[in-house]
Protein backbone atom coordinates (compact mmCIF):
# COMPACT_ATOMS: atom_id res chain seq x y z
CA UNK A 1 0.00 0.00 0.00
CA UNK A 2 2.93 2.63 0.51
CA UNK A 3 6.70 2.08 0.55
CA UNK A 4 9.31 3.76 2.85
CA UNK A 5 10.19 7.28 1.85
CA UNK A 6 13.73 6.39 1.39
CA UNK A 7 16.78 5.13 3.09
CA UNK A 8 17.57 7.42 5.99
CA UNK A 9 21.23 9.10 6.25
CA UNK A 10 20.42 10.77 9.79
CA UNK A 11 21.97 10.56 13.55
CA UNK A 12 21.96 7.35 14.44
CA UNK A 13 21.52 8.40 18.13
CA UNK A 14 18.02 9.69 17.26
CA UNK A 15 15.03 10.24 19.66
CA UNK A 16 12.14 8.51 19.95
CA UNK A 17 8.97 9.44 17.73
CA UNK A 18 5.39 9.52 19.57
CA UNK A 19 2.54 7.65 17.67
CA UNK A 20 -0.95 8.41 18.67
CA UNK A 21 -4.07 6.64 17.25
CA UNK A 22 -7.52 7.71 17.99
CA UNK A 23 -11.31 6.83 18.01
CA UNK A 24 -12.34 3.77 15.86
CA UNK A 25 -8.61 2.79 14.68
CA UNK A 26 -7.42 3.38 18.22
CA UNK A 27 -10.13 0.71 19.14
CA UNK A 28 -9.02 -1.33 16.08
CA UNK A 29 -5.48 -1.51 17.23
CA UNK A 30 -5.95 -1.57 20.74
CA UNK A 31 -3.45 1.01 21.53
CA UNK A 32 -3.59 4.37 22.13
CA UNK A 33 0.10 5.35 22.12
CA UNK A 34 2.98 4.45 21.23
CA UNK A 35 6.74 5.19 20.84
CA UNK A 36 8.93 4.29 18.12
CA UNK A 37 12.73 4.59 17.01
CA UNK A 38 13.31 7.69 14.76
CA UNK A 39 16.25 5.86 13.83
CA UNK A 40 15.91 5.11 9.54
CA UNK A 41 12.31 7.46 9.95
CA UNK A 42 11.92 9.94 6.89
CA UNK A 43 8.43 10.38 6.68
CA UNK A 44 4.97 9.58 8.20
CA UNK A 45 4.40 6.51 5.91
CA UNK A 46 8.06 5.09 7.58
CA UNK A 47 6.17 5.70 11.11
CA UNK A 48 3.08 3.97 10.40
CA UNK A 49 5.09 0.64 9.14
CA UNK A 50 7.48 0.61 12.05
CA UNK A 51 4.93 1.07 14.47
CA UNK A 52 2.51 -1.26 12.85
CA UNK A 53 5.04 -3.86 11.19
CA UNK A 54 3.32 -5.55 8.61
CA UNK A 55 -0.29 -4.06 8.33
CA UNK A 56 -1.25 -1.40 5.90
CA UNK A 57 -2.81 1.85 6.76
CA UNK A 58 -6.38 0.88 6.79
CA UNK A 59 -8.28 3.17 3.97
CA UNK A 60 -9.48 6.62 4.38
CA UNK A 61 -7.30 6.50 7.58
CA UNK A 62 -6.13 10.27 8.16
CA UNK A 63 -2.62 11.84 9.41
CA UNK A 64 -1.14 14.50 11.59
CA UNK A 65 2.47 15.50 12.66
CA UNK A 66 2.72 17.78 15.47
CA UNK A 67 -0.60 18.70 15.57
CA UNK A 68 -0.83 19.94 11.64
CA UNK A 69 -2.53 17.30 9.67
CA UNK A 70 -0.02 16.00 7.06
CA UNK A 71 0.09 13.49 3.58
CA UNK A 72 1.93 9.96 4.22
CA UNK A 73 5.07 11.63 2.34
CA UNK A 74 5.53 14.54 4.73
CA UNK A 75 8.73 14.85 7.01
CA UNK A 76 9.38 13.30 10.67
CA UNK A 77 11.92 14.22 12.59
CA UNK A 78 13.56 13.35 16.48
CA UNK A 79 10.99 14.07 19.05
CA UNK A 80 7.87 14.60 16.29
CA UNK A 81 4.40 13.39 17.22
CA UNK A 82 3.10 11.49 14.24
CA UNK A 83 -0.93 10.84 15.18
CA UNK A 84 -3.18 8.54 12.76
CA UNK A 85 -7.13 8.67 12.92
CA UNK A 86 -10.43 8.40 11.04
CA UNK A 87 -12.25 11.00 9.19
CA UNK A 88 -13.11 13.23 11.95
CA UNK A 89 -16.82 13.47 12.89
CA UNK A 90 -17.35 16.82 14.84
CA UNK A 91 -19.92 19.64 15.16
CA UNK B 1 -11.40 35.51 19.09
CA UNK B 2 -11.67 32.11 21.71
CA UNK B 3 -11.64 28.42 21.27
CA UNK B 4 -13.29 26.73 24.69
CA UNK B 5 -13.49 23.06 24.92
CA UNK B 6 -15.73 21.90 27.60
CA UNK B 7 -15.96 18.15 29.40
CA UNK B 8 -19.18 19.76 31.37
CA UNK B 9 -22.30 20.54 29.66
CA UNK B 10 -22.49 23.49 27.34
CA UNK B 11 -24.29 26.34 27.93
CA UNK B 12 -24.18 28.17 24.58
CA UNK B 13 -26.04 31.17 25.34
CA UNK B 14 -24.88 32.05 28.27
CA UNK B 15 -20.99 31.74 27.12
CA UNK B 16 -21.59 33.94 24.36
CA UNK B 17 -23.41 36.18 26.35
CA UNK B 18 -20.42 36.03 28.76
CA UNK B 19 -18.00 36.67 25.66
CA UNK B 20 -19.87 39.78 24.07
CA UNK B 21 -19.51 41.39 27.31
CA UNK B 22 -15.54 41.77 26.65
CA UNK B 23 -16.49 43.52 23.32
CA UNK B 24 -16.79 47.39 23.44
CA UNK B 25 -20.43 48.40 23.39
CA UNK B 26 -21.60 50.02 20.14
CA UNK B 27 -18.75 48.90 18.23
CA UNK B 28 -20.67 45.59 16.22
CA UNK B 29 -23.46 46.05 14.37
CA UNK B 30 -23.79 41.75 14.01
CA UNK B 31 -24.02 38.48 15.61
CA UNK B 32 -24.47 35.44 13.98
CA UNK B 33 -24.51 32.47 16.09
CA UNK B 34 -25.06 28.58 15.40
CA UNK B 35 -25.94 25.73 18.10
CA UNK B 36 -25.66 22.13 17.19
CA UNK B 37 -27.25 20.50 19.86
CA UNK B 38 -27.75 16.33 20.27
CA UNK B 39 -30.24 14.60 18.93
CA UNK B 40 -32.19 11.26 20.32
CA UNK B 41 -32.15 9.81 16.80
CA UNK B 42 -30.13 9.11 14.22
CA UNK B 43 -29.61 7.11 10.97
CA UNK B 44 -32.93 5.54 11.88
CA UNK B 45 -31.84 4.74 15.35
CA UNK B 46 -32.30 5.75 18.85
CA UNK B 47 -29.28 7.03 20.76
CA UNK B 48 -29.11 7.53 24.35
CA UNK B 49 -25.55 9.21 24.47
CA UNK B 50 -22.74 9.96 22.56
CA UNK B 51 -19.08 10.54 23.33
CA UNK B 52 -17.07 12.94 22.30
CA UNK B 53 -13.33 12.04 21.47
CA UNK B 54 -10.75 14.63 20.56
CA UNK B 55 -7.18 15.05 20.31
CA UNK B 56 -6.02 17.46 22.64
CA UNK B 57 -3.70 20.03 21.59
CA UNK B 58 -3.95 19.56 18.03
CA UNK B 59 -8.33 19.88 18.17
CA UNK B 60 -7.44 23.70 20.08
CA UNK B 61 -5.28 24.43 17.42
CA UNK B 62 -7.13 23.31 14.30
CA UNK B 63 -10.26 25.26 15.39
CA UNK B 64 -7.65 28.62 15.90
CA UNK B 65 -6.34 28.62 12.64
CA UNK B 66 -9.92 28.02 11.28
CA UNK B 67 -10.77 31.56 13.10
CA UNK B 68 -7.91 32.88 11.64
CA UNK B 69 -8.62 31.78 8.12
CA UNK B 70 -11.97 33.80 8.66
CA UNK B 71 -10.73 36.68 10.23
CA UNK B 72 -8.34 37.10 6.61
CA UNK B 73 -11.80 36.39 4.55
CA UNK B 74 -14.52 38.63 6.21
CA UNK B 75 -14.25 41.39 8.49
CA UNK B 76 -14.79 39.54 11.80
CA UNK B 77 -14.48 41.69 15.00
CA UNK B 78 -14.49 38.72 17.39
CA UNK B 79 -15.18 34.75 17.27
CA UNK B 80 -15.99 31.98 19.68
CA UNK B 81 -16.66 28.42 19.03
CA UNK B 82 -16.89 26.17 22.36
CA UNK B 83 -17.48 22.35 21.78
CA UNK B 84 -18.05 19.71 24.39
CA UNK B 85 -16.08 16.61 24.66
CA UNK B 86 -16.65 13.13 26.81
CA UNK B 87 -20.05 11.46 27.53
CA UNK B 88 -22.78 13.86 25.84
CA UNK B 89 -26.69 13.06 25.91
CA UNK B 90 -29.65 13.93 23.14
CA UNK B 91 -30.61 17.52 23.69
CA UNK B 92 -27.31 18.60 25.63
CA UNK B 93 -25.62 21.01 22.63
CA UNK B 94 -22.08 20.35 21.21
CA UNK B 95 -20.97 22.88 19.54
CA UNK B 96 -21.62 27.00 19.43
CA UNK B 97 -20.16 28.92 16.73
CA UNK B 98 -20.42 32.85 17.22
CA UNK B 99 -18.99 35.81 14.92
CA UNK B 100 -19.39 39.48 15.57
CA UNK B 101 -18.86 42.16 12.63
CA UNK B 102 -19.95 45.33 11.92
CA UNK B 103 -21.80 43.87 8.69
CA UNK B 104 -24.77 41.57 8.80
CA UNK B 105 -23.79 39.60 5.64
CA UNK B 106 -19.84 39.26 6.86
CA UNK B 107 -21.26 38.14 10.28
CA UNK B 108 -23.24 35.20 8.78
CA UNK B 109 -21.06 34.09 5.87
CA UNK B 110 -18.47 34.08 8.55
CA UNK B 111 -20.44 31.58 10.85
CA UNK B 112 -21.27 29.22 8.26
CA UNK B 113 -17.58 29.05 7.42
CA UNK B 114 -16.48 28.83 10.77
CA UNK B 115 -19.03 25.67 11.52
CA UNK B 116 -18.50 24.07 7.73
CA UNK B 117 -14.39 23.85 8.50
CA UNK B 118 -15.12 22.77 12.17
CA UNK B 119 -17.08 20.01 10.77
CA UNK B 120 -14.42 19.32 7.99
CA UNK B 121 -11.60 19.41 9.68
CA UNK B 122 -11.40 19.82 13.36
CA UNK B 123 -10.59 16.49 15.11
CA UNK B 124 -13.69 14.98 16.98
CA UNK B 125 -14.75 11.69 16.92
CA UNK B 126 -18.53 10.68 17.83
CA UNK B 127 -19.00 7.25 19.15
CA UNK B 128 -22.98 6.59 19.38
CA UNK B 129 -24.48 4.43 22.32
CA UNK B 130 -27.80 2.96 20.73
CA UNK B 131 -30.80 2.00 22.87
CA UNK B 132 -30.08 -1.54 22.02
CA UNK B 133 -26.76 -1.13 24.24
CA UNK B 134 -24.66 -1.11 20.83
CA UNK B 135 -21.82 1.34 20.55
CA UNK B 136 -20.60 2.51 17.07
CA UNK B 137 -18.30 5.07 15.74
CA UNK B 138 -20.50 7.81 13.43
CA UNK B 139 -19.66 7.97 10.15
CA UNK B 140 -18.76 11.10 8.43
CA UNK B 141 -20.75 13.00 6.38
CA UNK B 142 -20.46 11.96 2.53
CA UNK B 143 -19.20 15.61 1.56
CA UNK B 144 -15.40 15.82 0.08
CA UNK B 145 -12.62 16.96 3.01
CA UNK B 146 -11.00 20.13 1.89
CA UNK B 147 -7.48 19.80 1.27
CA UNK B 148 -6.31 20.63 4.60
CA UNK B 149 -8.33 17.65 6.14
CA UNK B 150 -6.97 14.84 3.30
CA UNK B 151 -3.90 13.73 5.29
CA UNK B 152 -3.54 10.42 4.26
CA UNK C 1 -43.18 30.42 16.22
CA UNK C 2 -42.88 33.62 18.23
CA UNK C 3 -43.03 37.60 17.09
CA UNK C 4 -42.23 39.75 19.81
CA UNK C 5 -42.22 43.47 20.24
CA UNK C 6 -39.93 45.09 23.50
CA UNK C 7 -40.40 48.81 24.58
CA UNK C 8 -38.05 48.09 26.90
CA UNK C 9 -34.09 46.47 26.40
CA UNK C 10 -33.94 43.53 24.66
CA UNK C 11 -32.22 40.40 26.05
CA UNK C 12 -31.24 38.29 23.05
CA UNK C 13 -29.70 35.59 24.21
CA UNK C 14 -32.00 34.82 27.34
CA UNK C 15 -34.74 35.27 24.99
CA UNK C 16 -33.28 32.99 22.50
CA UNK C 17 -32.47 30.12 26.13
CA UNK C 18 -36.38 30.90 27.67
CA UNK C 19 -37.73 30.11 23.68
CA UNK C 20 -35.61 26.90 23.54
CA UNK C 21 -36.87 25.75 26.74
CA UNK C 22 -40.13 25.18 25.76
CA UNK C 23 -38.73 22.79 22.72
CA UNK C 24 -38.51 19.02 23.00
CA UNK C 25 -34.80 18.16 24.25
CA UNK C 26 -33.36 15.83 21.59
CA UNK C 27 -35.60 16.79 19.14
CA UNK C 28 -33.42 19.38 17.22
CA UNK C 29 -30.21 19.60 16.07
CA UNK C 30 -29.45 22.66 14.96
CA UNK C 31 -30.30 26.56 16.15
CA UNK C 32 -29.01 29.59 13.61
CA UNK C 33 -29.36 32.65 15.72
CA UNK C 34 -28.76 36.56 14.20
CA UNK C 35 -28.72 39.19 16.86
CA UNK C 36 -28.16 42.90 15.24
CA UNK C 37 -27.20 46.02 17.76
CA UNK C 38 -27.06 49.59 17.66
CA UNK C 39 -23.85 50.68 16.98
CA UNK C 40 -22.30 53.94 17.64
CA UNK C 41 -21.49 55.23 14.01
CA UNK C 42 -23.57 55.51 11.03
CA UNK C 43 -22.87 57.14 7.57
CA UNK C 44 -19.39 58.83 9.30
CA UNK C 45 -21.97 59.85 11.77
CA UNK C 46 -21.31 59.72 15.62
CA UNK C 47 -25.19 58.76 16.78
CA UNK C 48 -26.08 58.95 20.20
CA UNK C 49 -29.43 57.11 20.05
CA UNK C 50 -32.17 56.05 17.62
CA UNK C 51 -36.34 55.65 17.91
CA UNK C 52 -37.67 52.50 16.43
CA UNK C 53 -41.04 53.87 14.92
CA UNK C 54 -43.20 50.82 14.03
CA UNK C 55 -47.05 50.17 12.89
CA UNK C 56 -48.59 48.10 15.97
CA UNK C 57 -50.89 45.52 14.09
CA UNK C 58 -48.91 45.28 10.51
CA UNK C 59 -45.54 45.27 12.10
CA UNK C 60 -46.41 41.54 13.46
CA UNK C 61 -48.26 40.29 10.98
CA UNK C 62 -45.41 41.19 8.55
CA UNK C 63 -43.15 38.82 11.12
CA UNK C 64 -45.67 36.60 11.34
CA UNK C 65 -46.00 35.79 7.88
CA UNK C 66 -42.16 36.10 7.17
CA UNK C 67 -42.05 32.84 9.75
CA UNK C 68 -44.27 31.42 7.99
CA UNK C 69 -43.27 31.69 4.65
CA UNK C 70 -39.72 30.43 6.32
CA UNK C 71 -42.08 27.64 7.41
CA UNK C 72 -42.64 26.65 3.75
CA UNK C 73 -39.62 26.89 2.09
CA UNK C 74 -36.98 24.57 4.84
CA UNK C 75 -38.13 22.48 7.55
CA UNK C 76 -37.81 24.43 10.36
CA UNK C 77 -38.97 23.32 13.51
CA UNK C 78 -39.68 26.84 15.08
CA UNK C 79 -38.80 30.57 15.16
CA UNK C 80 -38.64 33.55 17.18
CA UNK C 81 -38.43 37.00 16.05
CA UNK C 82 -37.80 39.82 18.89
CA UNK C 83 -37.93 43.38 17.96
CA UNK C 84 -37.17 46.77 19.79
CA UNK C 85 -39.30 49.79 19.66
CA UNK C 86 -39.16 52.76 20.67
CA UNK C 87 -35.76 54.50 21.98
CA UNK C 88 -32.43 52.43 22.13
CA UNK C 89 -29.20 53.46 22.67
CA UNK C 90 -25.58 52.55 20.92
CA UNK C 91 -24.21 48.86 22.04
CA UNK C 92 -28.47 47.82 22.53
CA UNK C 93 -30.04 45.10 20.25
CA UNK C 94 -32.55 46.28 17.92
CA UNK C 95 -33.24 42.60 16.69
CA UNK C 96 -33.18 38.66 17.13
CA UNK C 97 -33.81 36.11 14.71
CA UNK C 98 -33.44 32.17 15.78
CA UNK C 99 -34.10 28.96 13.88
CA UNK C 100 -34.27 25.78 15.55
CA UNK C 101 -33.94 23.10 12.44
CA UNK C 102 -33.27 18.88 12.41
CA UNK C 103 -30.85 19.86 9.99
CA UNK C 104 -27.62 22.79 10.04
CA UNK C 105 -27.90 24.04 6.52
CA UNK C 106 -32.17 24.45 6.79
CA UNK C 107 -31.50 26.06 10.49
CA UNK C 108 -28.42 28.89 8.32
CA UNK C 109 -30.67 29.49 5.43
CA UNK C 110 -33.97 29.96 7.04
CA UNK C 111 -32.42 32.64 9.72
CA UNK C 112 -31.05 34.46 7.40
CA UNK C 113 -33.97 34.62 5.30
CA UNK C 114 -36.56 35.60 8.38
CA UNK C 115 -33.33 38.52 9.12
CA UNK C 116 -33.18 39.78 5.25
CA UNK C 117 -36.80 39.73 4.45
CA UNK C 118 -37.37 41.50 8.25
CA UNK C 119 -35.31 44.20 6.81
CA UNK C 120 -36.73 44.19 3.31
CA UNK C 121 -40.44 44.41 4.55
CA UNK C 122 -41.63 44.70 7.94
CA UNK C 123 -42.85 48.21 8.77
CA UNK C 124 -39.85 50.07 10.94
CA UNK C 125 -38.69 53.28 10.55
CA UNK C 126 -35.69 54.44 12.16
CA UNK C 127 -34.39 57.99 13.10
CA UNK C 128 -31.37 58.42 14.47
CA UNK C 129 -29.50 61.05 17.17
CA UNK C 130 -26.81 62.77 16.07
CA UNK C 131 -24.02 64.09 18.73
CA UNK C 132 -24.51 67.73 17.13
CA UNK C 133 -28.32 67.21 18.21
CA UNK C 134 -29.32 66.78 14.43
CA UNK C 135 -32.30 63.83 13.56
CA UNK C 136 -32.33 62.52 10.64
CA UNK C 137 -34.67 59.21 9.14
CA UNK C 138 -32.53 56.45 8.10
CA UNK C 139 -32.32 56.09 4.46
CA UNK C 140 -33.12 52.49 3.21
CA UNK C 141 -30.64 50.02 1.89
CA UNK C 142 -29.79 50.48 -1.82
CA UNK C 143 -31.11 46.94 -2.13
CA UNK C 144 -34.55 46.66 -4.50
CA UNK C 145 -37.78 45.66 -2.73
CA UNK C 146 -39.24 42.42 -3.27
CA UNK C 147 -42.10 42.63 -4.99
CA UNK C 148 -44.29 42.19 -1.27
CA UNK C 149 -42.48 45.13 -0.53
CA UNK C 150 -43.31 47.59 -3.53
CA UNK C 151 -46.55 48.54 -1.92
CA UNK C 152 -46.32 52.01 -4.35
CA UNK D 1 -48.88 61.37 -10.65
CA UNK D 2 -51.98 59.30 -10.35
CA UNK D 3 -55.98 59.14 -11.42
CA UNK D 4 -58.90 58.13 -9.74
CA UNK D 5 -59.28 54.36 -10.11
CA UNK D 6 -62.75 55.25 -11.43
CA UNK D 7 -66.10 56.99 -10.31
CA UNK D 8 -68.21 54.75 -7.56
CA UNK D 9 -71.37 53.25 -7.85
CA UNK D 10 -70.95 52.25 -4.04
CA UNK D 11 -73.27 52.53 -1.10
CA UNK D 12 -73.45 56.38 -0.56
CA UNK D 13 -74.02 55.67 3.32
CA UNK D 14 -70.62 54.49 3.57
CA UNK D 15 -68.84 53.99 6.85
CA UNK D 16 -65.19 56.51 7.24
CA UNK D 17 -61.83 54.83 5.86
CA UNK D 18 -58.50 55.71 8.49
CA UNK D 19 -56.00 56.83 6.96
CA UNK D 20 -52.47 56.57 8.94
CA UNK D 21 -49.12 58.07 8.37
CA UNK D 22 -45.64 56.77 9.43
CA UNK D 23 -42.15 58.08 10.06
CA UNK D 24 -40.56 60.40 7.84
CA UNK D 25 -43.96 60.96 5.95
CA UNK D 26 -46.00 61.50 9.44
CA UNK D 27 -43.23 64.17 10.23
CA UNK D 28 -43.91 66.13 6.51
CA UNK D 29 -47.52 65.99 6.09
CA UNK D 30 -47.79 67.46 10.09
CA UNK D 31 -49.89 64.60 11.18
CA UNK D 32 -50.46 60.67 11.64
CA UNK D 33 -53.98 59.59 11.40
CA UNK D 34 -56.84 61.07 9.82
CA UNK D 35 -60.51 59.53 8.48
CA UNK D 36 -61.99 59.89 4.91
CA UNK D 37 -65.26 59.72 3.99
CA UNK D 38 -65.57 56.16 2.07
CA UNK D 39 -67.99 57.81 -0.72
CA UNK D 40 -66.59 57.58 -3.78
CA UNK D 41 -63.38 55.57 -3.32
CA UNK D 42 -62.28 52.63 -5.05
CA UNK D 43 -58.77 51.92 -4.21
CA UNK D 44 -55.63 53.42 -2.23
CA UNK D 45 -54.66 56.20 -4.80
CA UNK D 46 -58.53 57.80 -4.44
CA UNK D 47 -57.87 57.25 -0.39
CA UNK D 48 -54.51 59.89 -0.95
CA UNK D 49 -56.25 61.95 -2.98
CA UNK D 50 -59.06 62.59 -0.56
CA UNK D 51 -56.81 62.76 2.06
CA UNK D 52 -54.18 65.13 1.04
CA UNK D 53 -56.30 67.12 -2.32
CA UNK D 54 -54.09 68.47 -4.40
CA UNK D 55 -50.95 66.68 -2.69
CA UNK D 56 -48.97 64.46 -4.98
CA UNK D 57 -48.15 60.73 -3.81
CA UNK D 58 -44.14 61.95 -2.75
CA UNK D 59 -41.80 59.19 -4.66
CA UNK D 60 -41.07 55.93 -2.87
CA UNK D 61 -43.99 56.33 -0.41
CA UNK D 62 -45.50 52.53 0.20
CA UNK D 63 -49.30 52.02 1.12
CA UNK D 64 -51.19 49.10 3.37
CA UNK D 65 -54.61 48.46 3.04
CA UNK D 66 -55.92 46.66 6.71
CA UNK D 67 -51.92 46.30 7.57
CA UNK D 68 -51.36 44.61 4.41
CA UNK D 69 -48.93 46.03 1.39
CA UNK D 70 -50.76 47.06 -1.56
CA UNK D 71 -50.70 49.25 -4.36
CA UNK D 72 -52.38 51.96 -5.51
CA UNK D 73 -54.78 50.19 -7.40
CA UNK D 74 -55.84 47.78 -4.73
CA UNK D 75 -59.07 48.04 -3.81
CA UNK D 76 -60.60 50.12 -0.75
CA UNK D 77 -63.65 49.55 1.51
CA UNK D 78 -65.94 51.31 4.06
CA UNK D 79 -64.16 50.84 6.93
CA UNK D 80 -60.64 49.76 5.84
CA UNK D 81 -57.65 51.01 7.35
CA UNK D 82 -54.77 52.42 5.15
CA UNK D 83 -51.31 53.43 5.46
CA UNK D 84 -48.79 55.21 4.01
CA UNK D 85 -45.39 55.07 4.52
CA UNK D 86 -41.69 55.76 3.06
CA UNK D 87 -39.32 52.57 2.76
CA UNK D 88 -38.56 50.73 5.83
CA UNK D 89 -35.51 50.49 7.51
CA UNK D 90 -35.92 47.64 9.96
CA UNK D 91 -33.68 45.20 11.35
Amino acid sequence: MFKLCSETDRDPHAMSITVRYFASLREQLGASEASVSADGIRCVADVWQRAQPGRDLPPRVLAAVNHAHASLEDTVTDGDEVAFFPPVTGG
Amino acid sequence: MAVVLHSEPLEPFNLVNEHEGGLSPGSFGACALFVGTMRDFNDGDAVTAMTLEHYPGMTERELALIEDEARTRWPVQDSLIGHRVGRVEPGQPIVVVAVWSAHRQAAFDACRFLMEALKERATFWKQEELQDGRRRWVSPSPQPLSPEGRGA
